[in-house]
């Protein structure tokens, strides 16, 4: 990996004891989604606070330390923030995955986000990383309609 | 030649150009329009990564597959960034000029069928094709912008029709040819025989009246002036790496976004799917869905190594180094005697590819003592424009052309050498 | 190991094998299933080619011209001759494997139209394609021996069937899929993911029985195996030049003269033709009337060296060598707990080709960890044999690859890296 | 080329001088060739003796030096032999011509048309070279039959 490994231990962490993993009620929307190419799911529920503020993002899902890790970390960042603030989250982590390992991340958006930085320069991995939070922006979307 | 241009500084960079050929004569190369030398800086590139950066891109989950894949779609990037492509997704790598062209052909008219064999028509109207559509190209074609045109004719049953010439070698956009029925006008951006650069504008605006579509054959014109495909506003654009300081085996379509995306695929195959069963796939998003199969890996990247020379060297200042070197080459060709020019004998909207005749010589004999005597490189024949040849009466031309590494000195070489083959035929 | 085989000798050939990766590990590449690495005298070939003697070809009368026609022709020759081809004209040079499945599956169905927009149907029955003709292939196909056809079946309407794959992971036979209504079959000739080398003898024999054509995808058999297509007796044969040491950018295309003779051309353009009128075209004798545009030149080359260093090494060593890999590899991994072998378990009819899956670890994790602490190449995924994994009810296998610069310490490395991800996942 | 010229003055020779040129009666096959990629034409015809010999070559054409050099050098070589060592010329010359100049001419079969071995190197030239040689077996056939 150029020098870093893509298994930063916060990585192997969130995999090992996944934060909020499991599918709760009440949400108010759900998503299932796929990757094609190697097989990884999720699906992930979205349940929005009254002041604006994400309540829970409960999901379930199988695949690689990478897709499951990322889902747990998701799952962090967002839980008790806005939906504005995660979605500026999701744009930085999309920014930051789709960078080629060009891409310098911004830390203080990011948090422990920062630790997928590796995975950028791996365009197969890369879809596992955001395979979560794809299916995030997408329930989040649909649970404002 | 403007001061900041320095030719003698850039031919140290092509080793060959150095070169003793056998027998003790020195290289003239003024077959750049055929294909162009590649700088030191080029084949350094690829030899450093054939031998240490090497693997599969895209697919490989570890260093070298890192590295690789970074390489080649940096590559990409910097292709985008040189002609200006508003998306780099919209750079498709193709292995020549010839493929990205098929491609595009390819697209018109695919009928697809469902399993159960009931035909399913591709519904997009853009990319129909049938009898009563109609397909332009012009008479000033390379073959590779007119043979996949007749293929795709008789494949649907559509009509080709075509732009003439005229008598200085310019495209005859007097007629009527463009009508409600054509779907694609494909066109040269410039001959590689006449070196006519010809005018998009008024084709783009007749094609957008009739909703057609338009596909410039650009292979001529990005290696030798700054194109930016969205300045141009066509819909694809068609160009090819070894004769822009590339190797060979790589070449270029970028094509505007939405036609990538309401375009069938043409080569299936491993890293253009998204999912693959037995009975059915679904297809990547472009450009991955345009290359099937291992790409040119190496040559990709070769390709990025010369557009970074070429941006160092500026494609301005190489524009106006082969425009002093034409008006030069203009100038000293007209006085040789029994000498006919084929094409434009004037410096306006012309690149640097001069083709010529000379009475009661044929071509081949031209070329060929040019070479033995003088070690003098130029291209002779029909040079893949066998129709444009045609339409002037004449089987084949002697063509010199022109790059960023000659000189002045080279033309006067070529002059003399003329005189010296009227000299052994008198 | 044969003692005329000296693997420390090979590898010093390799210069990336002797590379230091960043943060200081070693490398060891187990995945020339994906891509080779290549030799020094294939790179040293191509910078020279590229850097002196470069022009384009065919076309070209002057010194480089001459130069660069007999290099590349001289490879056509290597190539014919290392694969036993009853003739030089038989070797048609593609991009990679992709294109020259591609260009077989588009010969078929292909009806032709006439200027007047009356069909031409493609007479030679055996290139017709339409409802009710049916296309065979297996299982256990990469993606590139898979998509063409069903881009062919769902262009005519034909039916795309295939083989199974038994347990072990070889070809299911019993059953009844090629009849009379097939008119080609296209397996592979050694399997990408299990090894399995597959019986070409019963699958001929009974698609001469019903008259259909039988193509060989031997990407991964060409590499690793002395192969000798008339031998073979099958019609078509598909290989690949950066998996047996040789570039990007060129593949190989085999096929019997009367069927090259019979097909219709694929892409149009330069090089390809005989004559081009604007109306019509005639086109060259194979090899070169599908070799449209300018080739890859010094990707043939360069794939001529690599033939060369395959020759000089030896493919009947290359062959053992990698079997007595396989051997130790296969013996070395039954001991790694929890690991299931995919494909045949023995050395009968198979080659160096080793996928597995690991219990609860996903083989992204493998892949990514072995390569990250170990510096250790394999391939994980689906390695473009999706419908494969599929069968077996899986997502993705790792995948190690051997070749004839790779030795049993790097199969034990290997296996002490598995070891080491098994407790990191713990 | 590669340190020999292709135009050998013997070819020069023929092309300002050709041997035999023009079209002449009596005769028993006349055929005309043409080279599509480059134009050259050729019209050639031929007259058997009685004695199994030829006894006449004429032709007229169009092209470059070496295509009009090489229907030269093709009267004098055939005219007065049997057919049957004329077509043994014509195949040692093809295969010079096909050979990619790895081919040792017999110079004892060819003579003077030994001198277009430098053709062999440049595919596109060798057309030009073979056309009237072509032209000749091809009306040799017909006047037999
Ligand atoms: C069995 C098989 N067929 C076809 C291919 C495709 O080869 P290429 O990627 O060079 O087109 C490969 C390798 O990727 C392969 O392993
Ligand atoms: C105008 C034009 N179009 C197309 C081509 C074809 O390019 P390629 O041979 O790289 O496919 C050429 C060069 O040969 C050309 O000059």
């Amino acid at each position: 990996m150029i020098g870093e490994s893509m298994y930063q231990e916060l990585i192997l962490e969130h995999y090992k004891h996944p934060q909020g993993r499991g599918l709760r009620e009440p949400y108010d929307a759900e998503v299932h989604h796929v990757n094609p190419t190697c097989g990884d799911e999720i699906t992930l529920r979205v349940k929005l606070g009254d002041d604006g503020k994400i309540e829970d993002v409960s999901y379930d899902g199988q695949g690689c330390s990478i897709s499951q890790a990322a889902a747990s970390v998701l799952h962090e960042l967002t839980t008790g923030s806005t939906v504005t603030e995660t979605l500026s989250v999701v744009d930085e982590f999309t920014r930051l995955m789709q960078g080629r390992g060009q891409v310098e991340a911004d830390e203080d958006v990011l948090g422990d986000a920062v630790a997928f930085a590796g995975v950028a320069k791996f365009p197969a991995r890369v879809k596992c990383a955001l395979l979560s939070w794809m299916a995030y922006k997408d329930a989040v979307v649909r649970s404002a309609s | 030649m403007s001061a900041a241009f320095d030719v003698e500084r850039i031919r140290k960079d092509f080793p060959v150009l150095s070169r003793e050929l056998p027998g003790g004569r020195s290289l003239v190369y003024l077959d750049s329009g055929n294909s162009s030398q590649k700088p030191a800086q080029v084949v350094e590139t690829m030899r450093e990564h054939l031998a240490m950066h090497y693997s599969n891109v895209g697919r490989a989950m570890h260093v070298l597959g890192a590295e690789s894949t970074q390489a080649y779609e940096d590559a990409r990037d910097k292709v985008a960034a040189f002609v200006g492509a508003p998306s780099r997704d919209e750079v498709v790598f193709t292995k020549n000029a010839s493929e990205a062209l098929n491609l595009v052909a390819y697209s018109f008219g695919q009928r697809f069928w469902r399993a159960s064999g009931t035909t399913q028509p591709n519904e997009d109207p853009r990319f129909t094709m049938g009898p009563g559509d109609e397909i332009v190209i012009s008479e000033m074609e390379h073959h590779s912008n007119i043979v996949p045109w007749q293929m795709l004719a008789q494949r649907t049953g559509a009509t080709l029709k075509w732009f003439g010439v005229t008598d200085e070698g310019r495209l005859d956009l007097s007629g009527d040819v463009i009508t409600e029925r054509t779907k694609i006008v494909s066109i040269a951006h410039q001959s590689n025989v006449l070196g006519t650069v010809n005018p998009v504008a008024p084709v783009l605006k007749r094609a957008r009246e009739v909703g057609a579509l338009v596909m410039l054959d650009a292979s001529q014109s990005v290696p030798h002036h700054p194109v930016d495909v969205a300045a141009l506003g066509v819909d694809f654009v068609a160009f090819t790496g070894h004769k822009m300081l590339g190797p060979s085996g790589i070449g270029v379509l970028w094509a505007r976004g939405e036609l990538l995306e309401a375009m069938p695929p043409f080569l299936g195959g491993g890293e253009m799917i998204e999912a693959v069963w037995m009975d059915h796939s679904t297809y990547a998003p472009y450009p991955h869905k345009f290359e099937a199969g291992t790409p040119p890996i190496v040559e990709a990247i070769g390709l990025g190594a010369a557009v970074d020379y070429l941006q160092a060297a500026g494609m301005e200042a190489i524009e106006a180094h082969e425009r002093a070197l034409t008006a030069h080459a203009l100038d000293a060709l007209a006085e040789v005697p029994s000498l006919r020019l084929i094409g434009p004998s004037t410096l306006e909207e012309r690149g640097g590819t001069v083709a010529f005749t000379l009475e009661g010589i044929h071509p081949h004999d031209v070329g060929q003592i040019l070479d033995d005597e003088f070690g003098i490189a130029v291209r002779v024949g029909h040079h893949c424009a066998r129709p444009l040849h045609l339409r002037f009466g004449i089987p084949a031309t002697t063509r010199a052309s022109f790059y960023l590494y000659n000189t002045t000195g080279e033309i006067d070489a070529l002059v003399r050498g003329l005189h010296h083959v009227q000299k052994v035929f008198a």
